[in-house]
């Protein structure tokens, strides 16, 4: 336990949560620092690009093997099946509506690249190595838990059925297709290709990284700002707890695979992280009754920020006790 | 110049609807249509503003210019999309030069 | 489709004032508002072209929708924050649906 | 609070003809006007957006408030410069204040 | 031929097409992937920037002489002349207004800097050097073939002049501008400015070229879904007979002019190569007649990615042969 | 003298400054050259980010002293003091109303980041070492004067009061939270957290700096086309005068504070530099009726390119006169 907060105390002192922390806190303070729209999504850009990139690369000197694919048949099936668990959570916890409740556990079921590259941050610093495939784990778990989301709406007599159309966006979601694309690009050019772009993609990356949680340093602190009116003590509970319960199924789905320590934790990671960029523009389209203050303030507002100091130092910890290492 | 009767309808709408409204649009068999961006605004569902988006859809403007008689039918089309998605619908008169356009 | 009278006013005004103004707007019972970014422009106090901006503040125009009786109340509202600054204020009768929301 | 008639006329044009827009309408007595930027659009010539744009020159609004006598001139002024190109105009009735600003 | 297929083969697996590759493909399959407008406008200011810069260095430790000037003067003379070729293929390849074809033309008397940027690419990987000021070459290929055009379509009783307003805006295009401008700094700062900001301008440039091409595939890709209704196969025909001619004449003006195999080669891309930035704008105001969907889809949806994948790499091997290197 | 001069003129030759004089000949030659207002915002808040970062870190390793507590009330002082000299210069020298004269004022009591980000690269570049902390001497500096202007107005009799809203904004001002949250995650993390940003922060700085002073000189460059219908020349050689003036008091205080050459030069630099971010936006609010034409024009049309070329070596040489080195 001491080691964890321990190792939580290293973290927050590294620049890229303390980035996150100054943008919470001026927007706290109601100060107009702004990143452009532009240049946040041509940071992202970047990260998915340079993230894929990289994973593709270390697949192609790994090549694939039986662990690969059942740790992507492991995602396909914690995206699936997580927004069960989180649905029932939130009946429990809350007293939301069906469909927000069901626009909830669509969010925890998916992903957050980015607390996903937050962690590998972290185990790049404590030299823990971990599968380059896991970033295709984590395109394939951004999606299906949408679906489940519509199964229980539809499920409630909600009366949903999933337009073709709709599946068709949620699949090529630029997202999905920019962190795909890049790690077969990174697949096929190898350590060769790396090595052609590692000044921009590898060298500079923690930096940017820097910039960017600064920007969702900021967009958290103003749904912070607004959460009381919003959200309730059972709501809160909820995004803390879930985390921490998704946290515990990766592991064991990690384990059962046959992962590595820092795979184990990056599945970890996945499970426990909540998506805020695929999921809430799909929610928007196919759950437009669901109020999209409540799950953007609970994902970005809450279990980000938890997961990103907190959270990953804690899963961490928790991988080692389980592995004995 | 010559000027014909046209109505201009403005719907401010969810960045992610905007494909569905503007082929609801076309559909109903108007000519064309322009898309502005939208900074920020509020409304029944509270305040955004563009830079405090999280994924960062935000809203859109459409304007539509259409001869007057079509209006009702490109107000059905609209509605169906806009109905149960944040968003306003406004019309206003106004006149258009080269009325064949419309 | 049923359809009610509205007023849209629409203001152009600096970016720094935009704050000031929305909530002189709020305050004066509006109930929703559009912002909208502007590339550039000219009037009395010059041309503008928000790539030539120092400190890139620029203008923007904010777009109002409101029954006709608020409209008096609105623009004294918006006059305090308007009559100083740069900036142009117009008025055209509109036409909005779902009457409840303004 | 005293208002004054005028026309708000509304032209969609492609950015590389903004500045002959502008000094157009300059040319023809106007006092001032504001560009939009646009998103995209569809019309006769197709359907495009800013983010499909090769060399992203795509279109601008520019929007002009004007006493009414002046608006004949004006159209004339802006269908010089729009007439061959890609774009529309349209006109609707506003009020604004402070009337010796137009 | 088999080594042009090889070459091609290694060419077609480097991240900088592949990336291109991944935007098409993304275009065609309808994602919502996209890069800011802004985004992409500041990565061709740094691409413009940094070729630019490097060419004026490599000038600056080399010095001028009459090569340079004779190079300067080809490219004026192929800038002037490839449009009246490609206006004469036109008229007889398709069925063309007079209008379209001229303003066609302008786009391949002028020149894609990111295509010659990749040319570059190309040769270094391959470790062949080349002439800094061919950069300069670049910048003199741009704008002369709108004239050309403009002069066609007067000669057809199109009755165009070319208004001084124009002429202005033609030449100081701010692509030029800022191409020529880096070249003139690069050339009067040297090697110790490079040193000074090399990590921004040549360390990370593949990276960026990466990122900039996924950008062109996602806008050639979009120009593709609608090529049916605009081209017939005559004006696909041109688009890439066209480049194979040009390179063939640029072959001969670089023999003539004496320059390096790397240069060869590259007055031959910046012949074969077409406009997709500066031409079309100053189209839409001098020749608004002309259809845009006509120059844009061939240049950008069908030339680009020729030249890009086939092109170049044919045009090396066909200026070894010829040099007999 | 003489050394002056060809110092002005090596700081000439350097890439830095002949980005900007590119940007400032484009805008007077009318090219439609622009960087998208995305990207230069962007790129500003990078500069922002790292100059703060390595201020905070460069503490971090020589930590809290006395002459950094005299300094940082040495730039309160000067940015409260500075407005009154300049209001009272510009009463003598032109015939500006009050409000424009108490609005100019206030720009020239705050500071410009960029003219102090190229006194640290010339000072770097003739290894010059200076204190850190004068990054937060800068952000000390941004925002007294213009409590100076303000009470110059309200004494004039223009019954103006700070509104508590508008101090709020001026304090919060987006750039000042960055600079100082900067340096003080630069201050925690230390030497450990920049090596992990450096590939990021530290050696692209100067090539970022390059292309954002593409930018000012553009848009300097359209301020200068307006020159002759805003200013004067009275006017004019205020925006030179005053700078001057500003280094020397900025020089006095560097000695009696205890600077070291380095540091003593920036904070010459500081007070001869004119804000033209923070205070114009905020004289929009307070000063509505004060002309912007005319103070940014002085500030960014004159006296930010007058700093930059020759300002600054003169500053240096001046202070290697005062202190004997
Ligand atoms: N009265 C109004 N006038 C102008 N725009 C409005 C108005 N009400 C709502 N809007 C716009 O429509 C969006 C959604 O409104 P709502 O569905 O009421 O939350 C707001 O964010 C505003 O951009
Ligand atoms: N007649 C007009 N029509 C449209 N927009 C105007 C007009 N006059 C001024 N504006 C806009 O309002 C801004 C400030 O105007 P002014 O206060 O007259 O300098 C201009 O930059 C334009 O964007
Ligand atoms: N009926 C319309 N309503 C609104 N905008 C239109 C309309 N028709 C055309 N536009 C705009 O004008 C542009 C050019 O139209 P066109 O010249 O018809 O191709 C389109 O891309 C739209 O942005
Ligand atoms: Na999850
Ligand atoms: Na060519
Ligand atoms: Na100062």
């Amino acid at each position: 336990m001491n080691e964890i907060f321990s190792l939580a105390g290293a973290n927050l002192l590294s620049p890229i949560i303390l980035s996150f922390a100054l943008g919470v806190g001026a927007a706290l303070a109601r100060s107009d620092l702004a990143i452009p729209e532009a240049v946040a999504k041509g940071m992202s850009i970047y990260l998915l690009f340079a993230i894929g990139f990289k994973g593709g690369v270390a697949v192609s000197s790994h090549g694939v093997d039986a662990t690969m694919i059942l740790s992507l048949f492991a995602g396909l099936v914690l995206s699936f099946g997580l927004p069960l668990l989180a649905f029932s959570l939130l009946r429990i916890m809350t007293g939301m509506t069906n469909t927000d409740a069901a626009a909830v556990a669509a969010h925890y079921g998916s992903i957050s690249i980015v607390t996903f590259v937050a962690g590998t941050s972290i185990l790049e610093g404590r030299m823990i190595e971990s599968e380059g495939y896991l970033v295709a784990v984590a395109a394939v778990m951004e999606a299906p838990a949408i679906l489940s989301a519509l199964w229980l709406v539809a499920r409630g007599g909600g009366g949903k059925r999933m337009e073709p159309e709709l599946l068709r966006e949620i699949m090529l979601n630029g997202s999905i297709v920019l962190l795909v694309g890049a790690f077969v690009i990174g697949a096929l050019t190898g350590e060769k290709g790396l090595a052609e772009i590692s000044p921009f993609i590898v060298t500079p990356f923690k930096g940017v990284l820097c910039l960017f949680l600064l920007d969702m340093g900021l967009i958290a602190g103003r749904g912070l700002r607004n959460i009381r009116g919003v959200l309730g003590a059972g709501a809160i509970g909820f995004a803390i707890l879930m985390p921490l319960l998704g946290s515990i199924i990766g592991l064991g789905a990690g384990l059962l695979v046959g992962l590595s320590l820092g795979g184990v934790v990056l599945l970890m990671v996945l499970s426990a992280s909540a998506s805020y960029i695929a999921v809430p523009a799909a929610m928007r389209v196919a759950l437009p009754e669901a109020n999209p203050a409540i799950y953007l303030t609970l994902s970005l507002g809450v279990t980000f920020p938890f997961n990103l100091t907190l959270g990953i130092p804690l899963y961490l910890a928790m991988a080692q006790v389980a592995m004995g290492v | 110049m010559q000027t014909h009767n046209a109505k201009r309808v403005e719907i401010v709408i969810e960045a992610p609807l905007e494909k569905r409204l503007t082929d609801a649009l076309m559909q109903s068999g108007v000519t064309g249509y322009t898309v502005l961006p939208v900074l920020g605004g509020s409304g029944r569902s509270g305040q955004w503003s563009r830079e405090g988006q999280i994924g960062r859809a935000g809203m859109v403007t459409v304007v539509c210019l259409i001869k007057p008689e079509r209006l009702d039918t490109l107000l059905d089309a609209a509605f169906t999309v806009v109905s149960k998605h944040i968003g306003v619908v406004s019309i206003t008169d106004a006149q258009v030069l080269r009325a064949e356009r419309f």
